[in-house]
């Protein structure tokens, strides 16, 4: 442990200012990243099966016109 | 092991597999991030000059590398797609591209913000930082023409193209800054560049150079997943995907 | 219809396209060199550009010629390298919408050197005049002598990269209706070494040091990118054309 | 047989969509091949990848019985194309024009020739005025000049009768029934119906799949 006090650890030697930052904006893009990622996939999913759910009711109504 | 590259150089096959091996890399990338940060931000020793300000080193670093790294990654990408026409190569730059210039973006805030109690200054031109800032011109050169044109097929070869053209131009950019740097103010010193670290400062700069390196990875195999589906959408295996699942 | 009927042996023989390939460059330049004078408009707005942007400049920051001069160099170049970048963006497109740049694409002939020629016309036609009428401007910006020899020349060898370079960006861009900002995008990046040099040899040679190692550079970059961009640009044509 | 243009299982995808399928074509000396179909079913598409100019299909494609990839120069020098737009720069002459053209075949070639290739397609006495001055019909008359110009054995026009008047396509049918029967062959796109005396194959487009007919 570099530092003595949980108190030190957040002061940085006087560098907090630049320090956290500089890690939150890091993390804040790669949280994003991840939530990018998932929300991007979930709006593609959605998609996919909205078309395959109107492909399957046209078949549907296709076959019941076959057989009418 | 022709048939094994072949079926992999599939977007079908490529999908299939990359599920498996996805998992692995969230998480080392998960793993090796949190770790280096704990150890960066609280174990590894203060500078002895720049005192606590130097644990920025941890994450501007592997952001300046992987920036790079990204932009290389997508030019070999786009070389193989222009070569051999594999659609995969290309999709994989599409993937890839965000995430290089958001990477390049955290390495350019990063080096202002460690530039404050360093230089005293929010921007310095710096031979690093300028030339990380043309890189994160070209990054956003490359996104906007491959959104530029309206068929798909044509936009992915111009951004190949363009690509390729950047990897060779990013050593000559890069040594000129150099030159021109050392030529206007050849007595300041370089945030990163330093005479040889002690092992606990570099052991946890090189677990979170890893921890990105696997956090690039796993994007790229997950978001080309997502390009895969969406530029497949009309092939049957898609289909009967979202047939089963819905 | 009164015709001679082309008997099929007219065209049996191919013709030999390597010991053409002079002549087509030839007419090309010719072409785009006798076009260009039909319609001066174009290269002459690049040159106009020039020197506005440089009176900008003084008015913008101040008369001082002491101040001036220390940033000529500079100024010089970085307006030298927009006016270039200006008149980029015609370079395929005229030949692009008549549909000439299609038939370029189709003659038997190899497309990079096509494409060098056009690159050489719009280096003659604006890097070149760009270069040789910087020394005028360099008077009003209070230019120390001595360094005007190496501006010009400094100049018309970095502008002959630019042209080269920018090519490749006015190629992957002619076939969209709004590509000229996204053209400047494109190309500024890839043209910071040429800047360094340039306006570096400038700077060398009013303090007095050698310029021989810049323009070294300057000719080194020309080299590079005369090898390297033709295929790109030829490749980019390909692309922008056919998709 | 010197001209042979064969396509094989020529399939086109763009972004996803099938432009054709399973497409067998082949062209042969003294043959028309002309491609229909609606508005955006690929033919120009067929054209540009039958003249060599689109890489991106599936199939392959035989140039005198060796691959077009291979023969591509060999190919493009007995190739005459015209697309959509004329070709000609409005800011040179009818005779300037021609003359890059020559010497883009590799033919320095005399200003007589240019003459009689203009007087051919009714441009006389508009030699020497610039291409922008003339009519869409007119300027599209300059690039068919360019048909008695430069022989080569194989045409491939795209919508060639665009802006031309009924008098101009009665000679350019007649220029084209003359090349076919002297050995050239030709690939067209048009919506005008055709008069012309000489066998002619079909090609429909559309609904994802060519269909050939002769």
């Amino acid at each position: 442990m570099a530092f003595d006090s949980f108190a030190a650890f957040l002061a940085m030697g006087g560098h907090a200012a630049y320090v956290w930052p500089a890690y939150g904006a890091t993390l804040l893009l790669l949280i994003g990243v991840v939530l990018h990622l998932r929300l991007e996939r979930r709006r593609l999913w959605r998609e996919l099966r909205r078309r395959a759910r109107r492909e399957r009711r046209q078949a549907g109504d296709a076959n019941r016109e076959v057989s009418s | 092991m022709w048939a094994f590259f072949h079926k992999l150089a599939s977007p079908k096959g490529f999908y299939a597999f990359s599920a498996r091996l996805s998992p692995w890399f969230w998480a080392a990338a998960a793993v090796l991030i949190g770790a280096g940060v704990v150890w960066g931000l609280a174990f590894a020793p203060a500078d002895y000059q720049q005192g606590n300000s130097f644990r920025i080193i941890y994450v501007h670093v592997p952001a300046a590398f992987l920036a790079q790294s990204i932009f290389v990654a997508m030019a070999l990408a786009g070389l193989v797609f222009m070569v051999w026409k594999i659609k995969l190569a290309d999709m994989a730059a599409t993937a890839m591209a965000p995430l290089g210039a958001g990477m390049t973006f955290v390495a350019l805030l990063s080096g202002a913000v460690w530039g404050v109690p360093t230089w005293g200054t929010w921007w310095q031109w710096d031979a690093r930082l300028t030339s990380m800032l043309i890189l994160f011109f070209l990054y956003i050169g490359v996104i906007a023409l491959r959104g530029a044109f309206d068929g798909r097929d044509s936009g992915s070869r111009a951004a190949s193209v363009l690509t390729m053209v950047g990897v060779i131009n990013i050593p000559i950019i890069k040594y000129s800054v150099e030159w021109w740097y050392t030529l206007h103010q050849p007595a300041t010193f370089s945030i990163t560049s330093r005479p040889a670290m002690p092992v606990e400062m570099w052991l946890p700069l090189l677990i979170m150079v890893l921890g990105f390196y696997s956090f690039f990875i796993a994007v790229t195999l997950t978001r080309t997943r997502s390009v895969i589906l969406h530029r497949e959408s009309a092939k049957r295996w898609v289909r009967e995907l979202a047939g089963e699942d819905g | 219809m009164s015709r001679p009927e082309a008997s099929p042996k007219s065209y049996a023989r191919g013709r030999e396209p390597e010991a053409s390939v002079a002549l087509a460059l030839l007419a090309t330049m010719r072409r785009d060199l006798l076009a260009l004078l039909r319609r001066p408009g174009a290269a002459f707005n690049s040159l106009a550009f020039f020197a506005l942007v440089i009176t900008l400049f003084p008015i913008g920051i101040s008369p001082d010629p002491e101040l001036l001069a220390t940033i000529a160099p500079g100024l010089l170049w970085v307006a030298a390298l927009l006016a270039a970048l200006l008149s980029l963006d015609g370079m395929f497109r005229d030949d692009f919408a008549d549909g000439t740049l299609e038939q370029l694409l189709l003659a038997a002939q190899p497309l990079p050197l096509m494409a060098l020629a056009k690159v050489a016309v719009h280096w003659l036609t604006t890097g070149l005049p760009l270069a040789l009428m910087a020394p005028v401007l360099g008077v009003m910006l209070s230019l120390p002598p001595g360094s005007y020899a190496v501006l010009v020349l400094s100049l018309a060898l970095g502008s002959a990269t630019l042209s080269v370079i920018g090519a490749i960006g006015a190629a992957l861009t002619v076939g969209l209706s709004r590509g000229g900002v996204l053209l400047s995008l494109l190309v500024l990046p890839l043209y910071v070494p040429v800047l360094i040099f340039g306006a570096g040899a400038v700077q060398a040679a009013i303090a007095g040091t050698s310029v021989a190692a810049h323009l070294a550079l300057l000719g080194a970059l020309l080299a590079v990118s005369l090898v390297f961009a033709p295929w790109a640009i030829a490749a980019s044509l390909r692309i922008s054309l056919n998709g | 047989m010197s001209l042979r243009l064969q396509a094989r299982k020529l399939a086109c995808e763009r972004d996803g969509r099938w432009l054709f399928r399973d497409l067998d074509l082949e062209i042969r000396s003294g043959e028309i091949l002309r491609v229909e179909g609606p508005n955006g079913s690929g033919k120009t598409t067929l054209l540009k990848i039958l003249s060599g100019q689109l890489a991106d299909y599936e199939g392959s494609i035989f140039w005198r019985d060796a691959p077009l990839r291979r023969v591509h120069r060999n190919f493009l020098a007995s190739l005459l194309y015209l697309g959509h737009a004329p070709g000609v720069k409005a800011a040179l002459t009818p005779l300037e024009n021609l003359a890059w053209y020559q010497a883009m075949a590799g033919t320095g070639g005399t200003e007589a020739q240019r003459m009689s290739a203009l007087e051919m397609v009714g441009l006389r006495g508009f030699e020497d005025l610039p291409a922008g001055q003339l009519s869409a019909g007119q300027q599209r008359r300059v690039a068919l000049a360019r048909l008695e110009l430069t022989p080569r054995p194989l045409w491939v026009l795209d919508e060639p009768f665009t802006a031309i008047d009924r008098e101009g396509v009665a000679d350019l049918e007649a220029r084209l029934a003359a090349h076919v029967r002297g050995g050239g062959s030709v690939v067209l796109t048009t919506h005008q119906a055709l008069d012309i005396p000489v066998p002619m194959c079909r090609v429909r487009l559309g609904e994802g799949k060519g269909n050939v007919a002769s």
